[in-house]
């Protein structure tokens, strides 16, 4: 068994909405010491695979195809036996 | 806790009434699910005797209090199914969830009737609007109902927003749904037919919620993290597919009854339906999609996991069925049986778990009737309203239209979806909502009302008075009103004064409802409504409905044009 | 003229959608996602808006993964004419056959309102029937409905006239207050706001019924040529 | 300046729809492999505050307020001085 472990995060120069609304918040419950906030997911896959190649490769598919959109995220992923 | 019964919410009373069912104690299971089934939430104990007021009868009148929700007839062979509902505790613990799940079990109550919901519409109650507590709970309420309804595609078509100190602590929130149903084509929450199969489909069960039920029939604690439940969270996406997954199996013969679950989980959802028709269920909780492990049978029996229902099927039709829940990727698990002895059996991993008779569950609960005292305030209420000295029209006037009670509740509902389905004739900001029924040139108009101030200073009039605002409404926008739900939130009614105020509010509404021929066809009661400091006002919100032969001729209450005249009717 | 319009498990416009063609006298069939292939005479295929897969991951992100989207896909390799409306238009960009990416709204609410746009382009299948620059109004109901181009796309889309409608004060945050997109070839578009939501006076506005009606007129005008 | 990181996920038990419906949809692609999904959030804050002491009471109130839900979420957080 191998443990996928998928960050996902808006690419460079894109705004974030979700982001900049917390931004707000946060200055406007009085925090104002916080210059930025930027925010990411990870996702966490449990996989079945013959080897650890086989893990890497259906996981980078599984990135590309699904969790992440090249036309505005980024992705960087990592796999470990279990 | 000292004694069992307190560790499940009830008196010794209504244990021993228990022993005496059962002839001999109740387990732990059984014990538990007692506990919820006689909470006033399930059981109605504290408001049965109140409740009788109400008329329920009427020529249009198709389904009356008892089942999922009240039905009319709206001719053509249509009717409208209607509900209200108060999710209030679940959203003063957690507001976003809290007010989605509250969406989401009103909405399963008219579609477990075969009727396409086509509108709901939201009434809500806090605390001071300026305090930080008021707007986290604010923003999520809204934000879980516009999360949850707007996924499902219901048109919201109203509602209210109100502010007032008495729910700092317990805010109200109260969602109603309407449906269209054909009139042969109804669905009722049975068990008939020993040898019938009991199907439990859509989402897999988990630790949610346990004990509700009984947190909704106690007063909210200032810290109760140990003893509240874990919150449910909604999945409006599984509810859009048993949504349609149960109307598209409306004309399927093989289906005796069908009913959602909700408080109390499959404890209520079983007992109610074998209670109707006279018959018990031997259930086996091994069959049961869990999603969590190790779950034991109290859990699976309490759980509130949301977006579940219950089926009882022919077992010659169970595989179509199966097949149709499955065409929409939803489970559907054969859990048990109809039985004829009126006893819901439940067996887990081979062990005969509890065994209790349906009727007592339901019936069998010990009426309480509590001391009625006049307030002390309404004693000592001035008999002449109190001068107003000396009047400044223009402060007052702006004062009055920027109170928040009165300013423009656009922020709230420009995040509901209110034109999906394209039948929303008049959208939130009349004095009504009002859809068409497609096909015909008939619409339905809808209000929920309730200005808590005025059962607060008279019960009995204020009552009324709640009534007839909602009248008003639909009038107002050329609507004929027909029938009412209603959603009775006040608080702990073991209290004498508070107790005196609900009876006479309620008897106050039942007279008004009688007057004007609008039956009460179902409702909703939520008491306990506290917090360590704070009652909340008595309110008794209104959800009314009503008919236009002629959708064409509503009107919305904007002035029209230069020149108009402007008249002001009535005393 | 034949429509289709696919529903996806939490489509919620889909019936809205053929119920608005077919009171403007047109047929319309509703098409399972799970089906490989298209009815044979469909003429333009309809994704509808709604929550589908719940828009959980990110809007449209798993419904583009339907069985019925590599036909759809085909069908508009083969100049078939595919409209996305607000879930629908997120489903598009998220296969690829429209460029750029649908975010949460700027405000991070759901917005539901009439919107006023502007036609940007009416020289295409989808706005013939509207005037150059005509100012509409629209209904709008979206949480993630903020329309992100980087600049040179945008460049590019602008060139090849692929932008349809703008808003005309942006709601949501969208690049260039883009409301509505073609792709290149002409025959796929997707916008945010709900035409099929305006085509009947009762309900407070008739703007969106020229969409329907320029895809009509066009399909006609093709059949005549072909023959 | 301080980086503050902080991650938010569902409490055990608690229903994430979200991580079902991608578990799912990766299924559905051919991924049978795959036997579990599970996701989470992170932040980073960039805080400007005199003292790490300071950075980190003031992101531990953050998470409170507003970055994780207490009724549903648990969330970890970590400072370091940039
Ligand atoms: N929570 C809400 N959801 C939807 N519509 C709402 C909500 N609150 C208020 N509205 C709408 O705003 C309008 C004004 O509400 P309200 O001030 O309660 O009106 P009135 O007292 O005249 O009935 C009504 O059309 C109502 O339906």
């Amino acid at each position: 068994m191998y443990n996928g472990k998928v960050t996902v995060q808006y690419r460079n120069g894109i705004l974030d909405p979700q982001a900049q609304a917390i931004h707000r918040a946060v200055k406007s419950l009085g925090y104002d010491s916080v210059q930025e906030v930027e925010q990411r997911k990870e996702f966490f896959l449990k996989l079945d695979c013959a080897s650890k190649d086989q893990a890497n490769k259906e996981l980078d598919e599984i990135c590309q195809k699904l969790l992440a959109n090249p036309a505005i995220e980024d992705y960087e992923y990592t796999v470990e036996e279990e | 806790m000292d004694n069992v019964w307190q560790s499940v919410g009830l008196t010794e009373h209504e244990y021993n009434t228990i022993c005496e069912h059962l002839g001999r104690k109740p387990n732990d299971l059984e014990l538990n699910m007692y506990g919820v089934l006689w909470s006033e939430h399930c059981s109605y104990k504290h408001s049965k005797p109140l409740l009788k007021h109400f008329p329920t009868e009427g020529d249009k009148v198709v389904q009356g209090p008892g089942e999922n929700a009240g039905i009319i007839d709206i001719g053509d062979n249509k009717g409208l199914a209607f509900k209200i509902e108060s999710h209030n505790h679940p959203s003063a613990v957690e507001p976003f969830q809290g007010a989605a799940t509250g969406v989401g079990g009103i909405v399963r109550d008219i579609f477990s009737m075969g009727a396409r919901p086509v509108a709901i519409l939201n009434s809500l109650r806090f605390g001071d609007i300026k305090s930080p507590r008021t707007q986290y709970l604010l923003d999520g309420v809204v934000s879980g109902i516009s999360h949850y309804g707007n996924c499902l595609g219901i048109a919201n078509v109203g509602g209210e927003v109100y502010f007032d100190e008495s729910y700092q602590q317990n805010p109200l929130v109260n969602a109603m749904c309407l449906g269209l149903v054909d009139l042969d084509k109804i669905k009722k929450g049975t068990a008939k037919g020993p040898k019938n199969l009991v199907m439990l489909v859509g989402a897999s069960t988990g630790r949610d919620g346990i004990a509700g039920a009984s947190f909704a029939s106690a007063d909210l604690e200032e810290d109760t993290e140990s003893s509240r439940p874990q919150v449910q969270v909604g999945d409006p996406f599984m509810e859009k597919l048993l949504l349609e997954a149960c109307l598209e199996l409306i004309d399927n013969e093989n289906i005796v009854g069908v009913q959602d679950l909700g408080a109390a989980g499959l404890t209520s959802a079983c007992c109610e339906m074998a209670e109707r028709s006279g018959t018990g269920m031997k259930i086996n909780l091994d069959n049961v999609h869990l999603r969590e492990q190790h779950m034991n049978a109290t859990e699976i029996m309490l759980s509130e996991s949301q977006e579940r229902m219950l089926y009882v099927v022919k077992p010659e039709g169970a595989e179509e069925v199966k097949r149709a829940f499955e065409k929409w990727d939803l489970s559907a698990s054969i859990i048990g049986e109809v039985t004829e002895d009126g006893i819901i059996s439940m067996y887990h991993k081979g062990r005969l778990e509890g065994k209790i008779p349906a009727k007592s569950i339901t019936e069998g609960v010990p009426v309480r009737k509590p001391e009625a005292k006049k307030p002390k305030y309404i004693e000592e209420m001035p008999k002449t309203p109190a001068s107003l000295g000396e009047l400044n029209h223009n402060s007052m006037w702006t004062e009055m239209i920027s109170h928040p009670n009165v300013a423009s509740k656009k922020w709230v509902y420009q995040q509901y979806d209110q034109h999906v389905g394209t039948n929303t004739v008049l959208s939130p900001g009349q004095n009504a909502g009002v859809f068409r029924i497609k096909e015909t040139n008939k619409g339905i108009g809808v209000t929920t009302d309730c200005n808590p101030q005025y059962p607060y200073l008279s019960p009995y009039n204020g009552g009324m008075n709640v009534v007839l605002e909602a009248y008003r409404n639909l009038t107002a926008t050329g609507i004929t009103p027909a029938a009412v739900t209603d959603c009775l939130n006040f608080p702990n009614p073991e209290d004498s004064e508070n107790y005196w105020v609900y009876s006479n509010v309620v008897k106050g509404m039942a007279e008004a409802t009688k007057v004007l021929d609008t039956p009460v066809v179902g409702g909703n009661v939520s008491l306990y409504n506290e917090g360590p400091t704070h009652k909340i006002l008595p309110t008794p919100v209104v959800g009314m409905v009503g008919i236009t032969e002629d959708v064409e001729k509503t009107v919305t209450s904007a002035f029209k044009g230069d020149n108009h005249l402007i008249y002001l009717i009535g005393d | 003229m034949n429509f289709g319009v696919v529903v996806f498990p939490g489509s919620n416009c889909d019936k809205d959608a053929q119920y608005a063609v077919e009171s403007l006298g047109h047929s319309c069939q509703l098409i399972w996602h799970k089906d490989t292939d298209l009815p044979k005479d469909v003429d333009c295929i309809i994704l509808p808006g709604g929550f589908s897969y719940g828009d959980y991951l990110r809007s449209g992100a798993i419904a583009r993964f339907s069985p019925i989207m590599e036909a759809v896909k085909k069908f508009a390799e083969d100049d078939g004419i595919v409209v996305g409306i607000c879930n629908g238009f997120q489903i598009l960009v998220e296969s690829g056959l429209l460029p750029g990416a649908l975010m949460k709204n700027k405000s991070t609410k759901f917005i539901c309102k009439e919107q006023s746009l502007k036609v940007v382009n009416n020289k295409t299948v989808f706005t013939n029937q509207y005037q150059q620059d005509e100012s509409i109004s629209l209904p709008i109901a979206h949480g993630d409905g903020n329309y992100y181009v980087p600049e040179s796309k945008y460049e590019e889309i602008k060139k090849n006239n692929q932008i349809l409608f703008t808003y005309n004060d942006n709601p949501n945050g969208s690049s260039y207050g883009i409301a509505g997109v073609k792709n290149e070839k002409g025959n796929v578009m997707g916008m945010m706001p709900h035409p099929e939501r305006a085509v009947d006076s009762i309900l407070g506005g008739e703007d969106g019924v020229k969409i329907f009606q320029s895809i009509i007129s066009h399909h006609q005008g093709r059949g005549q040529q072909n023959g």
